[in-house]
């Protein structure tokens, strides 16, 4: 089971990178990053955490209320 | 029942192996929803541009709506398909 | 096996979960269901299931058709 | 060969095991296909203003033609590529 | 492991199938491949595969490189 | 520790499992990554005219200086988590 946190984990990370890259990266002239581009990868990943931290909190919420609710 | 289940000879092990395969797959899911919550409102909530990294207003409002709505779908959908599976 | 395809149900399911919530849903203006919004979701998954269904009987055919072929 | 595989010891349950190992491979994979088709026939043929729920008949004639495309193509990708191996 | 690059190569091989049918088919009236469609998918599978390639061998020097550098 | 220990009844066997287990992990992983950089690099760099099979010069380097820039946002990003993990 730790197993398993530590893959959704990854996939999450994987997934941020992806995300950040696609929107951050569109000048293929240099294989550098330009200041830019990584400025914006890291506000990118600054905000999905963040981003991703306040949905969590919001289904934890949910769901505790959800609770008790047959499963669809 | 049990895809590791060998008949008797090795009674508790075999059930809390069971009960852990169980526990994972009901974490996957789990997981699949979440993940999907997270990509949904973000697209729907986060604009792309990246001037800063903190949520501000608009969008620490607009992700607190965007989940709130997915579950509503999702319970709108759960009770389609257990009204059209009591129909079936 | 079967739970194999109780997986793949929940899958099937969470996939139209999403798809229908980012068809139908674009007002982030509260957080309720609005009813045409309702609607929208309702139609979507009855049109999803049907769409499935009819893609499963094709593929089943297609398949037997298939049957013999050497895999890819 | 197989990654459950210990020896001689337990003759019957290990091919089982490996047995249904392949079979569960298999339907991932037959099932990755059959999503892939869903997904990408609902694109090209549905149209996502959701007036109604049920198929009309342009999308009905729709999915049947894009199942057999999709079908097609993969045939002719899956020559390709043995002819690529066979090359190769 | 073995079975593992097979799923891995099952699953590129499919993502390459819907990749070619999402760019190449766009036409429903019949349901056999144009001749313009099929060229197309030739061409698409063939591009996608020295792709992958390039990708691969340029990964495989990136890694080699990064080897050492704490995963993060 | 591992999802398959049953304390000391098969020493070796246990052990081989583990790594096994954990080997194919760390395959999942790079092989996921890799998937990523595939598609985003397609995206990115292959125009979906496919007028011809082979990349043309330009999506060539394309290829090159997308999949090296694929790897700094990795390290970027990376960065940013561990020190965002030590300030937590």
């Amino acid at each position: 089971i730790e197993k398993k946190q530590m893959q959704d984990f990854l996939r999450l990370y994987s997934g941020l990178v992806e995300r950040c890259f696609t929107s951050c990266c569109n000048d293929f002239t240099s294989k550098a990053l330009s200041s830019k581009e990584e400025q914006c990868v890291l506000n990118c990943s600054d905000k999905f955490l963040k981003h991703s931290e306040r949905v969590g909190q919001r289904f934890a919420e949910l769901n505790a209320e959800a609770m008790g609710v047959p499963k669809p | 029942m049990s895809l590791f289940g060998r008949g008797a000879p090795t009674p508790s092990g075999a059930v809390n192996q069971e009960r852990i395969e169980m526990a994972i797959n009901e974490i996957d899911m789990v997981s699949d929803v979440f993940n999907r919550i997270v990509s949904s409102c973000h697209s729907k909530c986060i604009s792309p541009r990246y001037a800063e990294g903190d949520l501000n207003k608009g969008e620490s409002v607009c992700i607190d709506r965007c989940v709130a709505k997915f579950f509503e779908v999702n319970k709108k959908v759960g009770e389609k398909m257990q009204s059209a599976g009591a129909n079936a």
